[in-house]
């Protein structure tokens, strides 16, 4: 068992928490740390005999994480109030999704940036109501950033609160507009649930699409582990709704998504065991068993042990995203940074 | 290597054998080895780039808590590094207790906290009240205070960062066996490291209960003055002094709020370090 | 250890001897005097995160600046042409007649470290150096305007880490 | 009629000089001038209008001034200052 495989087999089975020993519980808090999965399985630990350091350790993390979901929904209800005067709906998506309507990912997730989603026509709108009430562009007007953002992306360059430093990420779409796949946000829209802090939440099928689409698409699997777990967690809860794998299905096939939704199917029934009828994961390719080394991939220390894999992911997450001319300009941009990164330690290490 | 500092245990590692050995020396009073115990925080000093393990080597950290800007660090400043990544993960990681940027010293199990920026001379006043005073030392530059009921601290007495004209001071006082290696052109200028005595080391365990807080102005001719802080002065500074208070919720605003409200704290000005020593001394005996 | 309401109820219904002790005249400030000092979490991240390093991580944090600064901070867009009055660059803010306004390059690494930050404050390098002082005007922009960003927290950690009532 | 009413979901402190008000939610601390202390205290648990809070003020303190403008506008910025913060809800 690799340290990655023990925190994947503590989150399906926590009771192995109680017969570690002293060597796997040093593994399984460094991959949990990287993972960011320390709270989850802090919570996922209440009750249980485990050795007094990693009691503290997992307290610890569980209390963090509660703080932190405190202030996301300190967040939501500040974006609300800010986005209600204009009358459009708004979509929590991901973290504040699950935190908001009080979905099984929520114990001890670690819930960090606010993503909505609004109608695109009334994007500038939403952007303008959020930057009256102390929201700011992160990235600085003209730089190559923003014009990306604007330009590609499904989303707008972060706004962070002036104050509180709240960072919300305003979607009007779950994918890059550079994606090969489009996805249909005005459905997503259409068949969103009212939650009680004033903003929607997706319905149980496109919420499910949009986290196996974030996981497939978002390039390197990084923290591949925790939105499979998210997935596990809500495929479960779900499914005990009579129809939704048909719901699923056909939700998946009006959003052109089905591909994705079966990697994530896949992948996740491989780390933590998840149900689902085997027509909808298909048959593993290439790419899964990459992922999967990534996933497993980590030393007792949560560092990498799979470079080539983790490579050929990175490049694929970003071939998905984009068109191969736009392709090459970002890579090059990306790796001019680094190289003056490079000198510049090389000076300092000249002094 | 695994290493206790105060409360916390750290797993060390570096390919670079020599900044190993020479932690194992500057660290070899406390707690080493401790091969089955669940430690705390992972620290790794890795070369930069591969080649740079042995090209000009220079060391960057691999933690478990990182920031992103840090830069890299020449080989023959190893002991910072791994000071830098220790630091770290108590700043960034570490919530069992309110993290103060303050040095602390006890006597008879109730202690001082003296708070302030680097450079205000909080390293060599605690260093003073060490190793001229008779004070248990705590720590020169972290004080953990508990959230339960007492706010009692816990030591976390790692060796005293001196910097530059505060080196001769203490090397007049203390035998040269307690100094690490001396580290010239650093970022903040010559640093050593001088050992807290093996008394305050081998006592890390047991907590102290503040008494006073102090927040030291050095300013070379300065005439001596204290000033005693307001409650909601001393609250601000302290929060602002923490790594961690304004991130730990309620459990963190409680704890402060009766930290400053039982203890009293003051801002003392001084020209030069006897002095500083006897303003602390003056202020303790009205606290006792 | 009063939570809203008990005490505070118990306070405003006071017997009336209380009520003339406390009798003063209330003042109320002008609205531009600040009354409500706030210290937010990500606070934590921007002085203490730094602190804890030994200070060694605020002085060695970096601070990214852009190309292209014109003398009042502001980034000068991409499409602006320059002009060059020797080596010193400058371009006019609204076309030919407008104002000139001369153009500063990043520092040579692209960023500053804090140490350059807080030396250059200290020594009063804005005074004779007109590139650094454009890179302070820019800085402040950055930090007033209170968004993140790489290296912000790290500016903060420098130039709030004496707190002085 | 619009109502000011107090949050509940925070912690009132007075120090010696200054209060502060600890906000669970969101995390942040609060340090009130004397004067919006006042006014923080005046604001009863049930809620009140700005009028009310006004008159509430002029009963604990004889007399309410402003350096700009009348007190009652006064007031009324300054009661939106705590409602921005959260600490404060505005009740239409």
């Amino acid at each position: 068992m690799t340290p990655s495989t023990l925190l994947h087999s503590v989150l399906r089975e926590p009771q192995r928490m109680e017969r570690l020993t002293a060597e796997q519980w040093n593994a399984l808090i460094r991959v949990a740390r990287v993972e960011m999965l320390m709270g989850t399985i802090g919570m996922l630990s209440t009750g249980m005999h485990v050795p007094d350091k990693a009691r503290l350790l997992l307290d610890e993390a569980a209390a963090i994480a509660s703080v932190r979901q405190n202030a996301a929904r300190y967040e939501v209800q500040r974006m609300v109030e800010a986005l209600t005067p204009t009358g459009m709906p708004v979509i929590l998506m991901k973290g504040s999704a699950y935190l908001m309507a009080d979905l099984p990912p929520c114990p001890g997730r670690n819930i960090g940036d606010l993503d909505i989603m609004v109608p695109f026509d009334r994007l500038s709108e939403a952007e303008a109501a959020l930057k009256r009430h102390g929201w700011q562009s992160i990235k600085a007007k003209g730089t190559y950033d923003d014009s990306y953002y604007r330009e590609w992306m499904h989303e707008l360059p972060p706004l962070a609160h002036e104050t509180r430093g709240g960072v919300i990420d305003l979607h009007h779409t779950i994918l890059p507009r550079t994606a090969r796949l489009t996805p249909r946000p005005e459905r997503m829209l259409a068949n969103a649930i009212p939650t009680n802090c004033g903003a929607y939440i997706m319905a149980p099928a496109e919420m499910l699409l949009h986290s196996a689409t974030h996981l497939a698409y978002d390039g390197d699997l990084q923290g591949g582990a925790r939105n499979l777990w998210d997935i596990d967690r809500l495929v479960r809860h779900f499914a005990e709704q009579p129809d939704f794998w048909d719901d699923l299905k056909s939700a998946a096939t009006a959003h052109e998504l089905t591909s994705p939704l079966a990697r994530a199917l896949r992948l996740s029934h491989r780390l933590y065991g998840t149900p689902s009828p085997a027509a909808l994961r298909g048959k593993p390719d290439l790419i899964d068993r990459l992922a999967l080394r990534k996933l497993r991939g980590h030393d007792r220390y949560g560092a990498p042990t799979t470079p080539i894999s983790n490579f050929i992911l990175f490049l694929r997450g970003h071939w998905l995203r984009m068109p191969l001319p736009m392709l090459t300009r970002h890579l090059l941009t990306k790796w001019r940074a680094r190289r003056a990164e490079a000198r510049q330690a090389g000076r300092e290490n000249d002094q | 290597m695994r290493l206790r500092i105060g409360p916390a245990i750290f797993d060390i590692r570096s390919p670079f054998g020599g900044a190993i050995a020479s932690l194992r020396h500057l660290y070899r009073d406390y707690p080493q080895g401790m091969p089955d115990e669940i430690y705390d925080f992972t620290v790794a000093a890795l070369p930069t780039t591969p080649w740079r393990r042995w090209f000009r080597p220079s060391i960057r950290l691999q933690a478990d808590f990182t920031v992103e800007e840090a830069v890299p660090v020449a080989l023959r400043h190893a002991l910072l590094a791994f000071e830098m990544g220790v630091n770290m993960q108590m700043a960034l990681g570490y919530r069992r207790d309110i993290i103060l940027h303050a040095a602390s010293a006890a006597r008879d199990d109730r202690a001082v906290v003296i708070v302030g920026d680097s450079g205000s001379g909080k390293s060599t006043l605690s260093a003073l009240l060490s190793w001229s005073a008779g004070w248990r030392h705590c720590g020169d530059e972290l004080a953990l205070i508990g959230l339960a009921g007492d706010y009692s601290l816990t030591p976390y007495p790692r060796p005293i960062g001196l910097k530059n004209q505060s080196i001769p001071v203490m090397r007049e006082r203390v035998s040269a066996d307690r100094f690490g290696p001396r580290l010239e052109g650093t970022m903040k200028g010559t640093v050593q490291h001088l050992l807290p005595p093996v008394d305050a080391i081998q006592a890390m365990d047991r907590p102290a209960r503040p008494a006073l807080i102090v927040s030291p102005h050095f300013t070379a001719g300065a005439s001596p003055e204290i000033r005693r802080m307001t409650q909601s002065e001393a609250y601000l500074r302290l929060s602002v002094a923490s790594t961690n208070q304004l991130t730990l919720g309620e459990p963190g605003f409680d704890a402060l709020i009766r930290l400053i409200r039982s203890v009293p704290a003051y801002d003392i000005t001084y020209g030069t370090s006897e002095e500083g020593l006897q303003l602390v001394e003056k202020l303790w005996g009205d606290v006792e | 250890m009063t939570d809203q309401n008990s005490d505070q109820e118990g306070m405003m219904q006071p017997k009336e001897p209380e009520v003339n002790a406390r009798r003063r005249v209330l003042k109320l400030g002008a609205v531009a005097v600040p009354a409500i000092a706030t210290l937010t979490p990500s606070m934590a991240m921007a002085t203490g995160g730094g602190v804890g390093g030994a200070n060694i991580s605020i002085l060695a944090c970096q601070v990214p600046i852009p190309d292209r600064i014109d003398e009042d901070g502001e980034v000068v867009p991409a499409h602006k042409n320059l002009h060059y009055d020797g080596h010193q660059a400058y371009y006019y803010e609204n076309g030919k007649r407008g104002k000139k306004k001369y153009v500063f390059n990043a520092p040579y690494q692209g960023h500053y470290s804090g140490q350059e930050i807080k030396d250059g404050y200290l020594n009063n390098r804005y005074i004779h150096d007109a590139q650094f002082k454009a890179h302070v005007e820019y800085l402040q922009k950055m930090r007033n305007s209170g968004t993140g960003g790489a290296g912000i927290s790290c500016l903060m950690s420098i130039t709030n880490s004496s707190y002085k009532t | 009629m619009a109502l000011y009413v107090p949050v509940e979901a925070v912690r009132y402190e007075k120090l010696d000089d200054l209060s502060l008000v600890f906000h669970r939610l969101s995390g942040e601390t609060h340090i009130l001038s004397p004067e919006m202390e006042a006014i923080y205290e005046a604001i009863p648990a049930g809620g009140a209008d700005a009028e009310q809070i006004l008159f509430r003020l002029e009963a604990v303190h004889g007399l309410v001034e402003a350096e700009e403008g009348d007190p009652a506008s006064a007031l009324c910025l300054r009661l939106d200052q705590l409602t921005e913060l959260g600490i404060v809800r505005h009740i239409s």
